[in-house]
């Protein structure tokens, strides 16, 4: 009994960490639509051909990049487009150490030193900025800036001299041979490749999405978002507002580091076209047109984008782009709090129209008579 | 020359302005008085154009404006000095002025001397940036340049607001020589007692978005009647 | 002015050691020779300004005379061109404003900035979760509800609160911080009669009942001479009289000051 | 890699029974067992759109005449050409969907060799038979990939001996700051040893630069008796015109420009004036298969008259896919492995490259082709004529590293510092 | 290398790019608040006008050639050509204006048909305008590579070559473009403090409503501000279109060069341009000399990240800082 009581109160504890004012998805009908996605996800390989699902986990590890944007700038407010260095920084980590040490454990030593490399880095670039007075507009360049100094150095690294152990960064062509992620010491006993890798990723992102619901209904998520709103007024209660962005820019710094994990065991490469300024802005798009201040939206528009662009690619050809610069012009237009918010929005618009039609006859005709 | 008919207004469809009717005849310097909250500044922009009715019709100069965009409103004579005087605060005193002139197609020239009599201090200044200039200067700036647009109709926002006592009182007085001197007809919205003593012929009382009552000058002899609407 | 070379005198130094070493206990806030230059501006031009512990001070002034400005350099918002700060005996002018929070002081900025998105709930949680976790934080926070008078709307969205009520609001969270010292500036500007009255009885209760001190920014002379004790005036960025709310309303050179238009430095 | 294999057919096989019911998954549908399937994965739009969408013309214009000619051994040829968008990403999805999806027999893909590094691992894990056309800088040496392309070594070992007998020994390299610019300006040097030149001066130019004015610069300064130029891409373009206006007019020898971006059609003359490139083919090539009536020229152009230019990977792709042909005609299938195994038999093939009488060859060991290779200068109005030509093998996989895919497989891209390694 | 004249004849290329790519960008940022990421696309724009315009391409809609029979002559004809493409750039940035930036064109369409605007104007929006303009460049790379095909034929670059000694040459047109971006930059001091339009212009990016409250038809501000930024862009498209090949994705090329200035420029976009330049060009000049391109390029970008963080309200509040400093001495 006593158990039973315990694991209904951790459940309990559970269900209250992740609702709150800063996510959205409460209801009873949220969670019942929630379940279904997440049994069909789990069952995509079932229903699926095999490209579709390791496309997915693509897709899926992409959203974990969407994710640690939405965190640092749909929460904390602060917009960096430079999410996909520390994703590369990651990759190229996890290549290096994957290629050089042989085996499951390098490859597990590879996630973690990458993931920590990848935190690293924003870390350092964070202290430089936000200890530094950069704010707004400058961060979002300068994070900018330093992706294009990432990647114009990376181009030209392809000669002998570029190569670490056994690893050669390989220049604009890219690291190739990155081992897949496996589990186990000597002999791998889980190899995550094609079907292991989907559920990795999808195992992945739905922690991330809960510990990240979790987070942000914490006092510290509400501490972010009041951040968010209004910087000043939130130092003015006593919190080190810089240090805040920093741990959450960094936090996202290893979030776009698993990211980048997932996606080169994936490739199985990584070069430095991940760094383009067409890569760089995608995430932002992501997360723009998914609603930057949900994390739905994000995951959402991640799969929905990618997918929707390897749909043109195979059918449309060369009006791709110009359909897919639409499609993004129609959004930011039309829903400006992102496709999901808006969507929510539009339910519940209709709902009060619904609701209206019968008893809101009064008001009508008195501006008639005034036309 | 002003006539506000049925107006009901406000921002994202709660209206703040319910059935609001005033009308404001020619060299008169009528006050509507109200406490905070009741819809004076609605009102103030709604004349202006910032605010867009939903229903009745604002008509200027016996002209219908209800649908005319503020910068037309500003070319065909109205001039309006805002709550918090909103100086450009990049652009020096000078050009502040030039920015009020730029519309009246130079017939101003005259004008734009005028208003350093009524304002030395702004002759003083006229290379500063308006941001800099204390909440007095500013509100004079702000009259100022309002009146190089040679207005027929200047629209106030609570001229006291933020502003000391003493240049309170001098505001009240450069506004009625004004409108004696250049014949400027006046409407201003007002909560504190004395300034609408001070200025107004008569005046109109506001609670909750609506007009409630109209004073005529021996009313306003009367201050009790007017605590009566400012305070509850 | 002649008491211009005081923040360089060495005796003036001492008293700060003192100040350091907890001699002066009653002076809870201390600026020495603080000055604050905007470009060719000089907004604060060498203030000493002293605030005992419990008092009730209003900081009074014509516009533009620097009282917002003071108040930003004794939060941190600015940085002084000259000068020091000290609270509770402590040099404070390098720290940001966040430590300054944490050694007791709080703030209510002019504008109401409440979180909107928030429940007045959560915008009272969001001060007191930092200082106070499981019962104790919510006893807090129903105190802070109480102290604003909000108890009753505590789950409403701070949007949906008038501006009186975001003020009180405001006031609210920047208490629940239990200052020692409690910055208010113009807590009622805009705001009606009542809505004064509610925010004086404020303020006063929290004086009396948590010895908080308080300095108050305000032009309307009517809810200082209420509030009171004890009245600075500053004028062109330059402290100019100290005193009681009587002396301050009968000095003539105040009168002048604020009856007698701009003065030409 | 077996393993995979089979479990790969497996999970198709169950697929393709789960999806029988799903109306979403239609793609399914196409390719029945008795045509053979070719996937041609070449830019039609991004930034590679300019040098890929002649391959992408060149392939179908070979498969066109192949099923009407009857196909091969009697079977149509069915090809899938979703368009990658110059996105290295995209390339490997859409790489997978040929291979799990649409079961493609061969593939064509990319211009990069960055596209190809991107999809050689999932190419060898899936041990498909891949072409990789463009010329490159040589060394992969992959049990899977046929590099059919000339090489960084054959191209300049043709335009580079060249002009050191015209103009002189003294030789300065620009090259791109990437992989292809790099390893080609290490050719050079190798190549100047093996002439008796000397190069007195290198410079790296990044992909993202367009202005050129300090590189001319250091050109003047250092006076060659001519220059070597392995830039690419859009923004390099600009320094042919940006030298000729500045009065640059050392000659200059390239493996990059005009038998690509057709440059000396694009540019206003006299840009590429004096400008010598080292190529397997340009549509200027003064063979007979090439330019007689009815020539590959004139083919192509009938098929596609709005077509810009037929540049040296378009000629690649085309032999390549005649190649295959003969290669599936002589395993008598589709088998990839047979396939390959038929391909390192010694084809050849009549290319449009090759004079009358000769043909070129697959060489088994390397995968690669031992090309006719020209040198084409073009002069002050851009006429583009031939000065020089010759066949030359592919030398370095084969002798200096020792590759031989018929007796070892392996999936690895040697660099010229194997080539000082070997020779010491 | 000698340095010297040699690095000061190296300067002018990379100060005219940098200033040439960063104004038209600078306006728009600073007047509108709007962040333009097709601003690469516009300066495509002004190129294919012009190159179009120039080669004469009669079928090429909707751009009539300068010269369709021949009879202007030769030193006319680029001038003329460049000019098409600044008009038709501006013209162009005036249609995304009225469709995308302000939402007019969809916002007059909504309420005609479901009774309410739809679209909220991008003024001061920097994040949706982003986003926004990415999907328009996006449009117009592979929009202009559908209908023109993958690139045009160049156009050659006029004047010759300056010779300075010792076998070293550069192209005189890159000197005269350092000469005009110089004189972009006065035109565009003198139309923002001397002209109305530009009193107005700073009026209603400091405080719209009352700039309207007093005559001023922002919305025209606006179109006219969007439309001189783009004209701008056309320009730099016009006067690199002999400079650079002709392709669809050439924008690319300018568009890091003008985000760096911007923001290393600051909020005042004359003053902050021309230090951006002057501070940038010298650095890439200074390294690409002596190290190299790559070299010249990287500094370029470190020093653009230590300004941000050393300076982050750009060079132009150096410039306002010490005017105050100086204020205070007199």
């Amino acid at each position: 009994m006593a158990t039973d009581a315990d694991s209904a109160g951790v459940l309990g504890r559970f269900v209250d960490a992740i609702h709150g004012p800063n996510t959205m998805g409460e209801s009873r009908r949220f969670w019942a639509a929630f379940g279904v996605v997440a049994l069909l996800m789990v069952t995509f390989p079932l229903y699926m051909l095999e490209s579709a699902v390791t496309n997915m986990s693509q897709y899926l590890a992409l959203t974990l990049l969407a994710l640690s944007l939405a965190v640092v700038w749909g929460f904390t407010g602060v917009l960096s487009f430079g999410q996909v260095a520390f994703f590369a920084v990651a990759g190229y980590t996890y290549g290096i150490v994957g290629i050089n040490v042989a085996g499951p454990l390098g490859t597990m030593a590879g996630l973690f030193v990458a993931v920590g490399v990848a935190a690293l880095f924003a870390a350092v670039l964070g202290y430089f900025m936000f200890y530094g007075g950069v704010s707004d507009v400058y961060v979002t360049i300068m994070t900018l800036v330093v992706v294009l100094v990432l990647k114009t150095f990376l181009d030209q690294t392809a000669g002998d001299k570029w190569t670490i152990g056994e690893a050669a960064l390989g220049g604009f062509n890219g690291m190739p041979g990155i081992p897949d992620l496996a589990l186990g010491i000597g002999e791998p006993f889980l190899v995550f490749d094609d079907f292991t890798l989907f559920y990795a990723a999808l195992l992945a992102l739905l922690v991330t999405y809960l510990g990240l619901r979790a987070l942000l209904n914490s006092d510290y998520g509400r501490v972010m978002v009041a951040i968010r709103e209004d910087e000043d007024r939130t130092e003015m209660l006593g919190y080190d507002v810089k240090r805040v962005k920093l741990t959450v820019f960094t936090f996202g710094g290893a979030l776009a580091g698993l990211s980048g994990v997932l996606y080169v065991t994936y490739f199985n490469y990584i070069s430095p076209s991940e760094l383009s300024l067409t890569a760089a802005s995608l995430p932002v798009i992501w997360v723009a047109v998914g609603g930057r201040k949900t994390l739905l939206g994000p995951i959402v528009a991640t799969v929905a984008i990618e997918r929707l662009g390897l749909f043109l690619s195979v059918n449309v050809g060369d009006w791709a782009f110009v359909i897919n610069g639409l499609l993004l012009l129609v959004i930011v237009l039309l829903l400006p709090e992102g496709l999901v918010p808006g969507l929510r929005d539009l339910v519940s618009w209709i709902g009060d129209r619904r609701d209206e039609g019968g008893t809101d006859d009064t008001t009508e005709p008195s501006g008639e008579v005034i036309e | 020359m002003l006539e506000v008919d049925g107006v009901r207004a406000g921002y994202d469809s709660t209206p703040i302005l319910r059935n609001v009717d005033l009308s404001v005849e020619e060299g008169e310097i009528v006050g509507v008085m109200g406490k905070n909250g009741v819809g004076k500044s609605t009102l103030v922009k709604t004349i202006v154009g910032l605010v867009e009715p939903d229903e009745g019709t604002v008509r200027f100069d016996g002209r219908d404006v209800t649908d005319t965009p503020p910068h037309e409103r500003a070319r065909s004579g109205m001039g309006y000095i805002p709550q918090g005087r909103e100086i450009f605060p990049d652009l020096t005193v000078e050009q502040n002025l030039r920015m009020g002139e730029s519309i009246n197609d130079g017939s101003s020239a005259l004008l734009y001397e005028d208003v350093f009599d009524y304002f030395p201090i702004l002759d003083e200044r006229r290379g500063q940036k308006g941001g800099t200039m204390s909440g007095g200067q500013q509100q004079m700036l702000a009259i100022a340049r309002a009146l190089v647009a040679n207005p027929d109709l200047l629209l106030l926002d609570e001229p006291s607001e933020g502003i000391q006592p003493s240049i309170v009182q001098q505001i009240s007085e450069d506004m009625r020589a004004i409108n004696e001197d250049l014949g400027t007809t006046i409407l201003f919205v007002e909560q504190n007692l004395s300034v609408i003593r001070d200025m107004a012929d008569r005046c109109y009382a506001m609670e909750r978005g609506t007009i409630v009552d109209e004073l005529g000058a021996t009313d306003l002899e009367d201050e009790e009647t007017i605590a009566s609407y400012l305070a509850v | 002015m002649s008491d211009t070379a005081d923040g360089m005198d060495p005796a003036v130094k001492q008293t700060s050691a003192e100040l350091a070493t907890g001699v002066d206990t009653d002076t809870i806030l201390k600026t020495e020779g603080i000055t604050k230059r905007f470009g060719g501006l000089t907004a604060i031009d060498d203030v000493d300004f002293d605030v005992e512990a419990g008092e009730l001070r209003c900081l009074i002034g014509p516009n533009g005379a620097g009282k917002s400005t003071l108040l930003n350099l004794i939060t941190g918002a600015l940085s002084p061109s000259e000068g020091e700060v000290y609270f509770r005996g402590h040099d404070i002018t390098e720290m940001d404003p966040h430590e300054r929070i944490r050694r007791g002081l709080s703030i209510k900025f002019q504008v109401p900035s409440v979180y909107e998105d928030l429940t007045v709930r959560e915008n009272v949680r969001l001060p007191i979760q930092r200082l106070a976790s499981g019962a104790e934080r919510d006893e807090r926070m129903a105190d802070a509800l109480a102290a604003a008078g909000l108890s009753a709307k505590a789950d409403v969205a701070a949007s949906a609160l008038s501006h009186g009520e975001q003020q009180q609001l405001e006031i609210g969270m920047a208490a629940s911080l239990d200052p020692d010292l409690l910055l208010l500036d113009e807590p009622v500007a805009g705001l009606s009669v009542d809505e004064r009255a509610e925010i004086a009885e404020r303020i006063t209760q929290l004086n009396e009942e948590r010895s908080i001190a308080f300095v108050v920014i305000e032009h309307d002379t009517d809810f200082v001479a209420e509030i009171a004790d004890h009245v600075t005036v500053l004028h062109q960025g330059e402290t100019f009289r100290e005193g009681s709310i009587e002396e301050i309303e009968t000095d003539p050179e105040v009168q002048r000051i604020y009856l007698g238009g701009e003065t030409d430095a | 890699m077996t393993k995979r294999v089979d479990r790969r057919k497996f999970l198709a096989g169950g697929a393709s029974i789960a999806t029988a019911g799903l109306a979403g998954c239609a793609l399914m549908g196409g390719g029945s067992s008795d045509t053979i399937k070719l996937g041609i994965l070449e830019d039609q739009s991004g930034n590679f759109a300019l040098v890929g969408s002649p391959k992408h013309k060149a392939s179908l214009l070979a498969i066109e005449e192949i099923n009407n000619d009857g196909g091969i051994n009697g079977q149509q040829i069915e090809y899938y050409d979703p368009d990658p968008q110059s996105s290295n990403d995209r390339y490997l999805e859409l790489t997978r969907r040929m291979v799990q999806q649409r079961d493609v027999d061969a593939l064509w893909a990319g211009y990069s060799s960055a596209t190809r590094e991107t999809i050689r691992p999932y190419i060898d894990q899936q041990d498909q038979l891949y072409f990789y056309t463009t010329q490159y800088e040589g060394g992969v040496c992959d049990k899977n990939v046929f590099a059919v392309g000339p090489t960084a070594r054959q191209q300049l070992g043709s335009v580079l001996p060249y002009l050191v007998e015209e103009y002189g020994p003294r030789i300065y390299t620009i090259a791109a700051d990437y992989n292809f610019g790099q390893l080609s300006a290490d050719w050079v040097k190798v190549l100047a040893d093996e002439n008796d030149a000397e190069v007195i001066g290198e410079e790296f130019i990044p992909l993202s630069n367009s202005q050129f004015s300090s590189t001319i610069n250091r050109i003047q300064d250092a006076d060659p008796d001519f220059v070597m130029s392995m830039l690419v891409g859009q923004n390099h373009t600009s320094f042919y015109e940006q030298k000729a206006s500045a009065g640059l007019d050392i000659p200059i020898g390239t493996s990059t420009a005009m038998a690509q971006g057709y440059e000396h059609l694009r540019l206003d003359p006299p840009a590429m004036a004096n400008i010598y490139a080292g190529v397997n083919y340009m549509q200027e090539i003064p063979t007979n298969r090439n330019t007689r009536d009815g020539g590959f020229v004139d083919r192509y152009y009938d098929m596609w008259p709005d077509a810009p230019y037929l540049n040296e990977e378009a000629e690649n792709n085309y032999f390549s896919i005649y190649m295959y042909k003969r290669a599936v005609e002589q395993a008598g299938t589709t088998d990839q492995e047979e396939v390959k195994a038929a391909l390192e038999s010694g084809i050849t093939y009549p290319a449009p490259e090759a004079p009358d009488g000769e043909e070129i060859k697959l060489v088994p060991e390397t995968h690669h082709v031992n090309h006719h290779m020209w040198v084409m200068r073009a002069d002050e109005n851009h006429n583009v004529e031939a000065v020089d030509d010759r066949v030359i093998d592919e030398t370095f996989l084969k002798d200096t590293v020792g590759c031989d895919l018929t007796s070892k497989d392996e999936e690895k891209q040697y660099t010229p510092q194997d080539y000082y390694e070997e020779a010491g | 290398m000698a340095p010297g004249v040699d690095l000061l004849v190296q300067f002018f290329p990379s100060f005219a790019k940098i200033v040439l790519a960063a104004t038209g960008l600078a306006i728009i940022f600073g007047i509108m608040g709007v962040i333009n990421l097709a601003h690469g696309e516009f300066i495509m724009v002004g190129a294919y006008a012009t190159t179009l315009a120039y080669n004469g391409a009669l079928g090429a809609l909707p751009l009539v050639p300068v010269d369709p029979i021949g009879v202007l002559p030769g030193a006319v004809q680029l001038p003329a050509a460049m000019l098409t493409g600044v008009l038709v750039t501006a013209l162009f940035g005036l249609v995304v204006e009225r469709t995308v930036i302000s939402g007019a064109v969809p916002n007059w369409i909504a309420e005609r048909t479901i009774g309410r605007p739809v679209v909220k104007p991008m003024y001061d929006r920097l994040l949706d305008s982003m986003v926004a303009t990415w999907g328009i460049s996006l449009i117009m790379v592979q929009l202009v590579r559908n209908l023109y095909g993958n690139s045009l034929n160049g156009i050659g670059i006029p004047f010759g070559q300056f010779s300075y000694g010792n076998g070293l040459s550069i192209s005189t047109y890159k000197l005269v473009l350092a000469g005009v971006a110089a004189l972009v930059l006065l035109l565009l001091y003198v139309v923002f403090v001397r002209t109305d339009y530009g009193m107005r212009a700073r009026a209603t990016i400091q405080n719209e409503g009352m700039a309207k409250s007093l005559g001023v038809d922002t919305e025209r501000t606006y179109m006219a501000t969007f439309a001189l930024g783009s004209g701008l862009a056309g320009l730099t498209g016009a006067l690199y279109a002999p400079l650079q090949t002709i392709v669809p994705g050439m924008g690319g090329g300018f568009l890091v060069e003008a985000f760096v200035a911007v923001v290393v420029g600051g909020a005042s976009v004359v003053v902050g341009t021309l230090l951006a330049g002057g501070l940038l060009g010298f650095v890439y000049a200074l390294f690409a000399n002596v190290w190299g391109t790559f070299a010249g390029r990287i500094m370029l970008l470190v020093v653009a990240i230590l300004v941000i963080r050393f300076v982050p309200q750009g060079l132009s509040s150096l410039v306002e800082r010490i005017r105050d400093r100086w204020a205070e001495v007199s």
